[in-house]
């Protein structure tokens, strides 16, 4: 492209995976990230790619290990309920080692819910949701841009580490326009030996699978697993850093409550308060050592959130605990506004 | 204008988000940083809609418009629910057809624009949006009508490039209304 | 003798029932807006009215009661 | 004068969410006509299922339960077993039943659960905005299939009546429509039987309304009702598809 | 001296994990002997499902993707979506195909998939122990309706061909057993067609095998192979259940 | 029953429900806890109970939805993938306030895994799993007798609470056999006057339900549902101590892992080294007050778990990081030897 | 002339080979046990053997070759 | 006996769960704290069986036998995994008839019963586990056959109490064999 256009999140979601090679989509329909299904079915036809409506989202899901188990790219989105459906299947990608991409635009729960915008999925995505010991990467997207190189970063990712990679964005981000730009993409080639494309009578058959009846050969599965991750621990955690050199107060926050953090930030600034804030751009790995690297110099920190308090576990991991880590947060939909985040880093600051 | 916030308010179906995206994009041309956030909700049809566009020179933080600078308030619902929220300076543009109220504000710019009632006298009875924004484009420094085609072109889907014109037009009454 | 009443404000003037209407008395009011901003559909004769409930048995939102 | 024709009891005081001329209003008033006429509003439970009926329980002046996507049979299930005596149904529209809830519904008709569903077939999915449903027809634009439903690429549609009516635990299937007065009474008469049916404990009894969705079929509400005649019946025949109440049981 | 009988080729030389005398065995041969004769060995691709033929994926001579519960259909859908030009097949029992993979099963027939899936329905769970399917017998005794499949209380049996035959978009439905050696034979022949109907690319085919679980049916493997006679085939009668192949595409 | 006798875990888990008075049972077979509803479908009939083997899991938790909302106790069970399967509903019983046991008679994971024993659904099981903000509340046996009595408990705080409890087993427990004990149980009794019961056209309509399209309402019945998780997490923690008074290291473990811990903590003692137990019973809410107790006293503390190290970050969480937390782990199936806790007992505690 | 060989160690003595045989000449061993613990398929009377094949057919195990 | 660490290993098919639940049983009435855990795997039919079962008068700990006091080896590949786990000074109780070699410690009792014979000679060939169960009680200090109606009625479901007798025979057997 070059040029910037005004984008949808949900649409620079599909765009920029089309752009990554991704030629299969699978989707159910959820709010608010409808416009995800309805930009792959206008453009998938167009590219010589496969948009198929799933009749559920474990269907979606199952379809997707289908299109990973051949190697190729392939993609599903959804929303908070339908990604609780797609926990057995997400496991089951973890357990056969299979690449993908899954796309979450929360939305409040639990049940229902609401159609607002939301984040408390954020144990769900970082912490399993299926069961089984595996971890997903889960990238946060923070803007429309971002919405789209998460997604071909996460497409690399997928490959690279032969695992699932989770966008977790919310209804704002999905829905709201911005400039975006999508550079014309070189997709990381990644060899895969173990795909499934027909013996050709050359070769051993390949078998994708997660069934291991001997309980050591599961366990060394995972052990080896288990290796993998700490190397993505260590090389692939992702934060913005915003107004830390000379911060005493952090406040840390991901995708849309961090923007809103931002303009209480600068306000804060202009009050004389030395505030700054770390955004994780990566929820796994947890880029616990951005953290940790302040944690001396900073007196408090104040997790933001739109959840009953998630993350705020994995800040006082990251930092050991050695400071104090408050919560500042709405839930259901609603979103913190400026003046309630600037209030707490006052309260935090000890300034009235 | 450092930053611009706008807030477009209405019923669902008075174009507000399409007026929205008009903003972003003649903000893109300018140079801006922009974002466009619609409400969204079960009642896409009916209901109420609201729409928050931010123009500025800064990378933009939040997305929603709390405190607008600029209010155009399409229904009576809209103007009570968000006159207060406008900045003390601020500019309210109301469409008197529909609104028969008066703005209680006196620290803020008011412009009365029969926009619903223009729009149907001009035969564009779906355009009241548009012709309210002509208004704005002339009242807000820092915009005006230099490059309606090029934001149109963009806003305007391929099939439907014969509306560009009829836009056009709309803007230009709501420019010229005095 | 029969009587057609609506309960204009939940009228969403969607028409079925003009449709409906044996006799073609009911119209969509063109001056009316009710609460919800509908055009809410009116009797125009109700001296012709047959109380067959045709109309409101067409009518998805229960506006119209019919008496006979 | 008497009054000929009003709201029934058991339809709340609420005004509906639905789109003008939307026809999820006209069955939500012949299914409270009949739990008004077979006295059993004390006695029912609804249960909603997702889409645009999902706030079905502001408007029924029953006890209702919200259930998830496409699993109102088996929640249904579960409110009859806990209590036999009640009156249970679903209202369920087409993703929800025909597409999420496949496995649900067919199971619920297998076990000859003594429930009522009552089944929204709008081709369709209105609530989130108009994307192909199972039921949608072959060529139908819609959001997700904006070229025109390709049978060959995404199949062709679910005939619930018609896949339902192999299932030997079924018990009475019935399709109708209320695209004029007269189909209005007869689908009036239909789900007045699957009502009495779980009543007299026949088992399982859906019934198949054929609806509109003037909104996302993109057609003014009359418009909609005519395009149910030319387009929706060719495709979805009327009538009865299974009924063993007469049979011994 | 000729050889006239061997094991083909697609088999790998694992012994099978199968009980004694179960026909899970012979079923696998007959996919194998299918697979040879079409010389598709090194195009196809085989979905597992989670039953006791869970680790097919050990005994054929072709990749594999093993598949959640229920979840095959889905699966095979990805991979030959993924690249058409392969040969795609699911080897399900009746707990994954008729339970929980209803809604899988039912719409991948109905985007008439190209695929190929073999159903083994031997009327229980076999690798969990034996409890009821959807597919057990009325009165039958299982682990988990200890005094009979009561059909009041549990549903009637579902007959999957049966079911599939009005879903307009399968092709080619037939149920088959494997109790005598004609039966054996027939069984190949409408395994081979179901391969050949995909390779000709017409779409959805689904082979039920009749089976048994000598273990869990608590009959030795003879009693086994009578009990198909005698109980399983007047309620699962064999025969070609949906074909139209022959008509125009 | 007053005499002891001996059961199978999976078998104490059904007899126990019963008598709890739950006569509402749906299941769909798994490995390793099929036992639950083979026992169930034997037992129901007999006492006018309701077995019905669902068609899926997902059926079953909404089958327990459906119960649940007339205000009677039920329970589903089920193993690893199967509750992966249940996310969904679970968070529906969550967001409707609805009272439900669900059982996990852990496996290894993840996708189909292995059918031997594990813990690898701790974080599933306590931070979610589900979409949404919500608890469960998750109560961990390591006896047979506690598979029964954890079960009567359960249907208790499920009705007092109106939320769901799930009774965190593994394959171990609910194979193993042991004496039992289930006495005539008088079951709390709870008012439920939100149940539907149809109106009898004396009330107004029972509704249950989680949608909340207005954000700041949703938002409000999950503050409301916080305010009541803070009362459980004060009122309701579990954990036995043992050893513990005077122990330098503190092991901790639940289910089948205290039990082998206990072997090993024997041993250690026997061999002069101080090192105790934290067994917590329930796992959310977890016992923190009972670590932080011994934060001061223990020099290290050291987590038994069969996963990969998920439970850990709860004792972290709950000692404020005041002490390293080591990992003593087995997974996918495996079981840890006494043996090997010992040499972890003695490489903490610098014992050669 | 026909000949049937069994891959005795994989045989699991399920017995459908000898009630397919037309010619009655498969019996499982009752001596012989193989190291899977079952009392393998014989035949008894090689030279009865017709090769039809049925045994084979039959066999789940594919533990049977036959020529002819 | 503190506690007495029992491992039962053969085919499935021959009777381990249950002889393992009578010894779990027998231990109950003696007052003793027990426990019993098989060995589950999908191989329910064939394939290889063991199951643990502790008796103790301390709280049991892990139900798991790694180092068992008590080998009960049922078939040749359990003798060969599990006889070098006994601990010294324990026993191992060996089918000799369905086992050839002999057993190589040095530092345990062993008892060679030819159990699967003695049951066929006595028509009860589905019965060695429990031929093999009645020498253990008798070798075993603190067991015995005193209750062995309680027990056996215990754990022979209802509808099969006339198999009681069978399996007394079977143990009596097993524990007059010399
Ligand atoms: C698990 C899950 N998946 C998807 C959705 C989103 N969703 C809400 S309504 C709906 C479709 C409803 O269509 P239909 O059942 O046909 O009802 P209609 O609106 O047409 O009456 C969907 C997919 C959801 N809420 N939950
Ligand atoms: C989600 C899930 N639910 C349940 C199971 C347990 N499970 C394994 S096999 C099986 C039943 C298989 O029966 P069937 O499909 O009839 O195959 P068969 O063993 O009879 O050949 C079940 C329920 C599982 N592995 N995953
Ligand atoms: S009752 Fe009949 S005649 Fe009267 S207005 Fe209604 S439809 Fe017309
Ligand atoms: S049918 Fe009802 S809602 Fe529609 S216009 Fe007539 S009265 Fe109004
Ligand atoms: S979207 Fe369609 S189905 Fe839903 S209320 Fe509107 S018209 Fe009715
Ligand atoms: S359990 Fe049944 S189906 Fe499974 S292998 Fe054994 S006999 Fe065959
Ligand atoms: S080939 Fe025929 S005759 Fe020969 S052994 Fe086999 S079944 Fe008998
Ligand atoms: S059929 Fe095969 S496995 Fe069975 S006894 Fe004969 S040779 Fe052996
Ligand atoms: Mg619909
Ligand atoms: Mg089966």
């Amino acid at each position: 492209m070059g040029e910037k256009v005004l984008m949808k999140g949900n649409e620079a979601i599909a765009e920029a995976a089309i752009r990554a090679g991704c030629m299969h989509y699978f989707g159910y329909p959820i709010t608010p990230q409808t416009e995800v299904a309805a930009y792959m079915s206008k453009r998938m036809p167009k590219v010589g790619g496969v948009f198929l409506q799933a009749e559920s989202e474990i269907a979606a899901i199952n379809m997707v290990i289908g299109v990973a188990a051949t190697g190729k790219r392939v993609m599903t989105s959804s929303s908070s309920p339908g990604i609780s459906l797609k926990g057995e299947g997400i496991s089951y990608l973890a357990g056969c080692d299979l690449p993908a991409v899954v796309v979450n635009v929360q939305r409040g729960g639990p049940g229902l819910g609401g159609i607002q915008p939301s984040q408390a999925d954020y144990w769900q995505t970082t912490r399993g949701g299926g069961h089984g010991d595996y971890h997903n990467i889960v990238l946060a997207p923070a803007s429309v841009q971002e919405m789209a190189s998460l997604t071909v970063r996460g497409f690399d990712l997928a490959d690279k580490y032969r695992m699932v990679v989770m966008i977790l964005a919310d209804g704002t981000m999905g829905q709201m326009m911005e400039p975006v730009e999508i550079d014309n993409i070189e997709p990381l080639k990644v060899e895969k030996p173990w795909a499934l494309t027909g013996t050709g009578m050359k070769r051993k058959p390949n078998i994708v699978n997660s069934l291991y009846l001997k309980p050591n050969e599961l366990e060394k599965t995972n052990f080896d697993r288990y290796k993998k991750y700490t190397k993505i621990a260590e090389t692939e955690a992702l934060a913005e850093e915003y107004l830390m050199e000379d911060a005493e107060i952090c406040v840390t926050a991901f995708g849309i409550t961090s923007r809103v953090a931002k303009n209480a930030i600068k306000e804060a600034r202009a009050q004389g308060i030395k505030v700054g804030m770390i955004r994780p751009i990566t929820l796994w790995p947890f880029p616990k050592s951005t953290y940790m690297k302040h944690a001396d110099q900073c007196k408090a920190f104040i997790s933001v959130e739109m959840n009953m308090g998630q993350m705020i576990e994995d800040v006082q991991l990251a930092i050991e605990c050695k400071k104090p880590v408050t919560l500042c947060n709405r839930t259901g939909g609603m979103i913190p506004k400026p003046e309630e985040i600037l209030a707490k880093i006052k309260e935090v600051g000890g300034v009235k | 204008m450092a930053t611009l916030n706008i807030l477009y308010a209405g019923f669902g179906g008075q174009g507000i988000l399409f007026s929205g995206r008009f903003l972003a994009y003649e903000g893109l041309l300018l140079g801006k940083q922009v974002s466009w956030l619609p409400s969204y909700g079960p009642e896409m049809r009916g209901g109420t809609a609201n729409c928050s566009v931010i123009l500025s020179d800064d990378p933009i933080g939040s997305p929603i418009v709390d405190k607008p600078d600029i209010l155009v308030a399409m229904n009576l619902p809209s103007l009570d629910k968000y006159e207060d929220a406008v900045v003390s300076g601020g500019k309210i543009f109301v469409d008197s057809s529909l609104i028969e109220r008066k703005v209680k504000r006196t620290d803020v710019d008011v412009y009365y624009v029969p926009a619903t009632k223009i729009a149907s006298e001009h035969d564009m009875p779906t355009l009241a949006n548009m012709v309210i924004t002509g208004k704005l484009l002339k009242e807000v420094s820092g915009l005006g009508i230099d490059n309606l085609d090029e934001v149109l072109g963009k806003i305007v889907s391929a099939r439907r490039q014969n509306l560009v014109e009829y836009n056009k037009k709309a803007i230009n009454v709501g420019y010229t209304f005095q | 003798m029969a009587k057609v009443t609506f309960k204009t404000d939940i009228c969403k003037g969607c028409a079925l029932c003009v449709d409906a209407c044996p006799k073609n008395i009911i119209e969509l009011s063109k001056t009316e807006l009710n609460v919800k901003g509908h055009h809410p559909a009116v009797c125009i004769d109700m001296d012709a009215c047959i109380g067959c409930a045709a109309c409101a048995t067409m009518c998805p939102d229960c506006v119209i009661t019919v008496e006979r | 004068m008497a009054v000929v024709f009003s709201k029934p009891h058991s339809l709340t005081d609420k005004s509906l969410h639905y789109c003008p001329g939307c026809t999820h209003g006209i069955i939500h008033r012949l299914v409270a006509e009949v739990i008004d006429e077979l006295e059993i509003e004390g006695d029912t439970i609804g249960v909603a299922s997702v889409g645009c009926s999902v706030m079905a329980y502001d408007y029924f002046n029953v006890d209702f339960v919200q259930a998830a996507h496409g699993r109102a049979p088996a929640v249904a299930t579960g409110v009859k077993r806990s209590d036999p005596s009640k009156i249970v149904f679903t209202y369920q529209g087409d993703g929800d039943l025909a597409a999420i809830g496949t496995a649900e519904t067919v199971h619920a008709a297998a076990r000859r659960e003594n429930i009522t569903i009552i089944f929204i077939n709008n081709a369709i999915y209105g609530m989130t905005g108009g994307q192909m449903a199972p039921t949608t027809l072959p060529g139908m634009v819609t959001q997700t299939s904006p070229y025109g439903r390709d049978v060959e690429a995404v199949g062709f549609p679910i005939k619930i009546c018609e896949l339902l009516s192999n299932i030997e635990g079924a018990t009475y299937l019935e399709r109708v429509t209320v695209n004029n007065v007269a189909n209005v009474k007869k689908a009036k008469r239909a789900i007045k039987k699957a009502f009495q049916n779980q009543v007299e404990g026949k088992g399982f009894s859906l019934i198949e309304v054929v609806s509109t969705c003037p909104t996302n079929w993109g057609l003014s509400p009359q418009k909609s009702l005519e395009f149910i005649e030319t387009d929706m019946l060719p495709a979805y025949p009327l009538g009865v598809y299974k009924d063993i109440t007469g049979e011994e049981k």
